[in-house]
């Protein structure tokens, strides 16, 4: 899709490349382009070298790091980091509470977070859903009192997506019970080192610890670490949901995973050929490469109306979540059929050992990340809450 | 990057709308196929006057000398209000056709009469038992004179039950090559038929029937080109007749009441409403990759064409289905009828997807060429 | 399936097959097998054919020309029935009215209408459906107000399949419109020849007339042709339209119509061999395939069930109809895309003339068939409405 | 006609489904798939007790002497608790594969054992680079003394990790055998591992592995009756889970409140359950159609009961994606979580979807033999 974009932007992406490609190092894209779990220091030292060359935050303030940059320089800057397989910088600092207390935040409590949040050396966690608010997160229950100068913060969370390495979490409490439940939400930040708070990993069926419960009983939060006015919570919340949805199609990513589905079939054998000839795995493939390709029109189609000059969030953003998470979970399965009899076991090394033949490749990720991969239908705004914004938003129904 | 419509484009997708939807609404369209002829001459000389059907054509043989993206513009347009005159076959793969393949004095003789509206085209290459091949025709020509005779039978010729001229393919001497044949030409047999979408159609036999040759170019290129830019014209029709579609469903559903409530309070069709939504913008965004594709220049554009363009027929035929049976069955028995628009649009899908080739062919053959993405795998050196 | 028969079923099946194949004229199966229009001589001579020979109306009461038969019986008559083509009684009279007249109608109402109606010597049509109720059928208006001994109707119908040839049509009447709206609604019979009775066609986008609105204007009815109580007709019509949902899923109609397709894609040449060898299509055909044959499991489990002793109608028919109807729509397309691009014009005769090749096989019939079929997933409880069946007596939701 | 099951079969299940109920209840079974092995072998004892592990053997071998509607009856109940045990591998794969292909004095020496639940059996025809493809191993077996030695690899063995004799296919002198090697033998080596469902494989490694023939029967037939069998089988089971799934998800709808309703009166989510339901009834209606192939006798009996597997298996396989995907996101995040069991579903349901082959290479296959209906049509004779 170069073609499309002008010669500046060209030049941006290709300066995009050239830096991925150059400087982070290859052992760690390496890793996420076979679909390797990486590590907390991985991470960390992904984030640095990025936010070291000004990479890290493009899309916030100037003024906290960020980048004076066009939707269509953001993109760029997204889908090269994809296609080079480099690790994203951790969402919850980048994406989430950062631009929240950059906006929201007064100038001391940016001071005092935010070039550590852009540089890693905060690590955050999100503190929102509970068991009993999923979909319909404005019912949470997790309570903070106000007692002096502290809140005391009673209650639990859940889906604290990799809590394990978090040294702060950025959490929706609920500072008044009395009025509608979104009136009675307020933003706070809590050092997970604080008595009382508890982490318990949640075991995934894809074989892993990604998510977490966090516990907080009687937690002391100094009340400075309120974000913007008590009872405005939500309304963050919902700037913090709606930032960057265009990144979601994450159709670099898709990009990389069919294209490794495709060599991983050309090198597959079958009575006739390979894989990659067979009539009806081909014609699945391919069917994925035109929705792929009919994704990332629609997410450049949507981009090139922003940077005609329309600033408000973009509901179609809603067709790619719906869209874009389903070619993931598709492509997630194909990897797995690729594999045949062998996509079946759970192994942590292609490396069978005793002179055996190695398992083919992808034997390790394909089948976790088919299992992990169900929850992009899920979380974010679950396929049913996007189909609900459509009807509504775009067919008025 | 910019993907929006331009100035002019944005001018002639305004005025043009505006005047379909007075001149070309439902009752309009109801007598023009109800007509013996299923075409109104009048509003193709209207259309001739807007500049519409010389719109690709070079100045200098009458036409606005525009691009494809215009033609988009247009047949979206017409896709909304369901034009049955023969656009595509006489502007789009006509037109095309005698400009990329004929000499000077052909295109002399004939592009100014499409320019003005005085003369219908229409291309001539699927035959009976040949499916959706085109490359090797049973017709064949043999010298003649200065020019050729043809022999042989052609069907499925779009817009051939009106055209005065027809661009046929051939074989002489072993080589596919394209002719011309005028439509009162000796031993030349029309038989006209009637789409399902009321376009007309025909088909041909040819028994020694003088022809003249268009060969300034390779037939099989040519050919080739004018089948893209064919397809790519009728994605943008299939976006404009989606469209309208998916706002009367949508209507339909707000308005129709069951069990004392709107249809449309059922969150089962909400979400069904949606996911055509959702599908409607991939169609649109491939309509759009397809009409990039056909206009692109520069190293490696023809050969990206038709790959692109195929890729994008396979998003839009699968849609063009989804939308058509999910708008009749989401307005009931009333989506059945003729006296309701919403059927219409369904047969006009129904026909789009599976011109010039069906879903699954043309997904086969995006593999057979190597699809859109290159294999490759870190992992795998 | 023949197998899972007993010797006395297998028997009585082979019985049918002969029956249907020497007595029905070949050249009515021929239409029915090539799906070419039948017309109102077609439709009684098949029917009076069967009806002399006890095979019109085997499910109605044993008094009035029925058949003691099983469940297995009664699948088997219309399973070979319509593998043999033969052209079905007409359900407006033996599936419909005649039941209702049998079952709650007076033995004099029963004399004078159930052997003109076995034996299609009436024609009747339906009159339920109103502009405005559709699937939510109570909600109709028609009048039918009590003056003496006559009743007076007013309004509309519509939908009224093959009303052109009707003799009488049987009505939903609204005779009480202060009552809830099932409570108020009445059974009555009306001769077609009424003044004020006005049929007028619907043209569908097959192309055909199939259907039509009926208008009622001051048509006075005899109150005899009352069928049971006054303001009972909803739970007649009830009654009517539980009946027979097995059958609903035409199996045999099916299965000739999917081995129609393969044998045109047979006799279909392509660039490298038939149709049918071609790796797509195949497939497409072999699912169906598979399909079909599990949709005809189900319905034997279901007949299994009710052999043994049950006499409760199933709700899992609802599974039937939902599946069965999506199949023959599914198989009405695969028989418009054999033809690739001779499938899209509207033909009435598969010959040209003027020298021209004769065109495919199917060309007449596929298109129209194929936009006439959408109408089995609209009518007779449309599959939105099976999926409130199936969700509430089957899931409890 | 009588599809419904017999009084002892009756009695089978009903025994069976309230001993799992109480005996193999989800915490009961938590604590199985985290100890060493992965299997109990006290409940494989009980099994055995009751008669299961020999369900089809011959009582002259100690076993129930039942046939595969049985094993069909015991699968769907083992599919609705997700037993971990191999019987599959060891009472309908390798139990059927001795008893077809064994000597008696074969026979003797293994059946009793697998019957009094002594002894596990494995068979091992999977290799490395074959994907499903089981006719052309390059496992070879070569003659030495009484018996033969084995080279060769295998791997996707289920069962493998437990099995006390495996049943492997290797080729000698160009022909197609199968053989029994002790797990014990000399120069066998085998790694162990776990599938994603919590069952047990194992790769093997044969070096000169001493092993005896099964040769009382033809190897391929034996081979393709034993997968039949096990195709069979996994389907029933495949029910089981499939129903326990849907069970568990309306459940979860009517209990699971959002936005102060219980997310089942969505009733975009009460018509997608509708379908699940549906498919449900197909994968059911299959699973029988798939068991009445495998226990018909008769004329051609055998020639079609390949088909009608495969045939079962496509339908099986689809609706077991469906019904593990669609639980899973009607569940939300719940659903990925191993506390609930849901997901342990989806995961059985995955890998049952992919063992013995999947929907897309079965279609090719249906297709290439004929399908299930004989091309016919009125017009063309």
């Amino acid at each position: 899709m170069d073609t499309l974009l002008s010669a500046e932007e060209r030049e941006f992406a290709q300066q995009m490349r050239q830096f991925y490609r150059t400087e982070i190092p290859e052992e760690l894209r390496f890793k996420v382009a076979t679909g390797q779990e990486l590590t907390k220091d991985d991470m960390v030292t992904s984030q640095r070298i990025l936010n070291a060359n000004g990479y890290a935050v493009p899309h916030w303030p100037v003024e906290w790091g960020g980048q004076d940059w066009t939707p269509v320089q953001r993109h760029i800057w997204l889908e090269e980091m994809q296609l080079a397989s480099v690790p994203a910088p951790l969402p919850f600092n980048v994406s989430m509470v950062g631009p929240v207390i950059a906006t929201f935040g007064s100038q001391e409590l940016g001071q005092r977070f935010l070039p550590a949040t852009a540089n890693l050396d905060i690590w955050w966690s999100q503190g929102f859903s509970e068991p009993n608010a999923g979909s319909d997160l404005a019912s949470l229950t997790t309570s903070a009192v106000r007692s002096g100068d502290k809140y005391i913060v009673n209650g639990q969370k859940t889906w604290t997506t990799l809590g394990q390495y978090g040294d702060w979490i950025f959490m929706l409490v609920r500072t008044d019970p009395e009025v509608k439940k979104q009136a009675g939400i307020s933003f706070l930040l809590i050092d997970m080192k604080s008595p009382g708070v508890t982490v318990r990993p949640i075991q995934l069926i894809d074989g892993g610890h990604e998510v977490n419960e966090v516990f907080f009983d009687n937690v002391e939060v100094p009340v400075e670490n309120l974000v913007g006015e008590e009872n405005k919570g939500w309304t963050y919340a919902k700037f913090l949901l709606g930032n960057e949805r265009t990144g979601i199609a994450r159709i670099g990513a898709s990009k990389v995973n069919l294209a490794r589905a495709k060599a991983y079939a050309a090198v597959t054998k079958t009575a006739t050929g390979t894989l990659l000839d067979d009539p009806l795995f081909s014609a699945r493939l391919t069917r994925l490469e035109a929705e792929l390709t009919a994704l990332e029109m629609t997410q450049l189609r949507i981009l090139s109306t922003q940077a005609a000059g329309s600033e408000k969030p973009d509901p179609r953003s809603s067709v790619l979540k719906l869209k874009g998470s389903q070619l993931q979970e598709d492509i997630s399965e194909i990897l797995v059929d690729v594999l045949g009899p062998q996509g079946l076991d759970f192994v942590t090394d292609r490396v069978q050992g005793e002179g055996l033949t190695d398992l083919p490749l992808g034997a390790v990720d394909a089948l976790p990340a088919y299992f992990n991969t169900r929850k992009v239908t899920i979380y974010g705004g679950s396929s049913e809450v996007q189909r609900g914004i459509i009807s509504k938003a775009l067919l008025g129904l | 990057m910019d993907l929006e419509l331009n100035d002019i484009q944005q001018e002639l997708a305004s005025t043009l709308g505006k005047y379909l939807r007075t001149e070309y609404d439902t009752a309009a369209r109801d007598a023009i196929l109800a007509s013996d002829e299923g075409i109104s001459r009048e509003k193709w000389q209207q259309f001739a006057e807007m500049g519409l059907t010389g719109l690709t054509i070079p100045e200098g043989y009458g036409g606005a000398e525009m691009t494809f993206a215009e033609v988009a513009v247009v047949l979206e347009a017409f896709g909304r209000s369901l034009v049955l005159e023969p656009f595509v076959a006489t502007a789009v793969l006509g037109a095309n056709a005698v400009l990329l393949a004929g000499s000077e004095e052909q295109k002399q003789a004939i592009l100014p009469g499409v320019a003005e509206g005085q003369t219908f085209l229409a291309v001539a290459a699927l035959e009976p038992g040949q499916r959706y091949a085109l490359a090797q025709p049973s017709t064949t020509a043999t010298a003649a004179g200065d020019g050729v005779t043809l022999s042989g039978e052609k069907n499925g010729v779009l817009g051939g039950d009106v055209a005065d001229h027809f661009i046929v393919t051939a074989v002489e001497n072993g080589e596919l090559g394209l002719f011309l044949v005028a439509a009162d030409a000796a031993g030349l047999t029309r038989v006209a038929h009637r789409q399902a979408d009321g376009l007309g159609s025909a088909s041909l036999r040819f028994a020694d029937t003088p022809a003249q040759r268009l060969n300034a170019a390779d037939a099989r290129a040519v050919l080739d080109e004018v089948v893209d830019l064919g397809n790519a014209a009728i994605m943008a029709e299939a976006v404009g007749a989606m469209e309208a579609s998916l706002t009367m469903t949508a209507e339909y559903l707000k308005t129709r009441e069951q069990f004392g409530a709107p249809i449309g309070a059922n969150q089962a069709l909400q979400h069904r409403a949606a996911d055509l939504y959702a599908d409607l913008e991939y169609a649109r965004s491939m309509a759009l990759f397809a009409r990039l594709a056909v206009t692109a220049e520069g190293e490696g554009a023809e050969k990206d064409r038709h790959r692109d363009v195929i890729a994008a027929k396979i998003v839009v035929d699968s849609t063009s289905r989804h939308v058509a049976q999910e708008s009749i069955q989401m307005h009931g028995g009333i989506g059945m009828t003729m006296e309701y628009p919403i059927g219409h649009y369904a047969k006009r899908l129904t026909v789009i997807s599976r011109t010039f080739d069906d879903a699954d062919s043309l997904t086969a053959e995006l593999a057979q060429i190597g699809g859109l993405i290159e294999p490759h795998a870190a992992d795998l050196s």
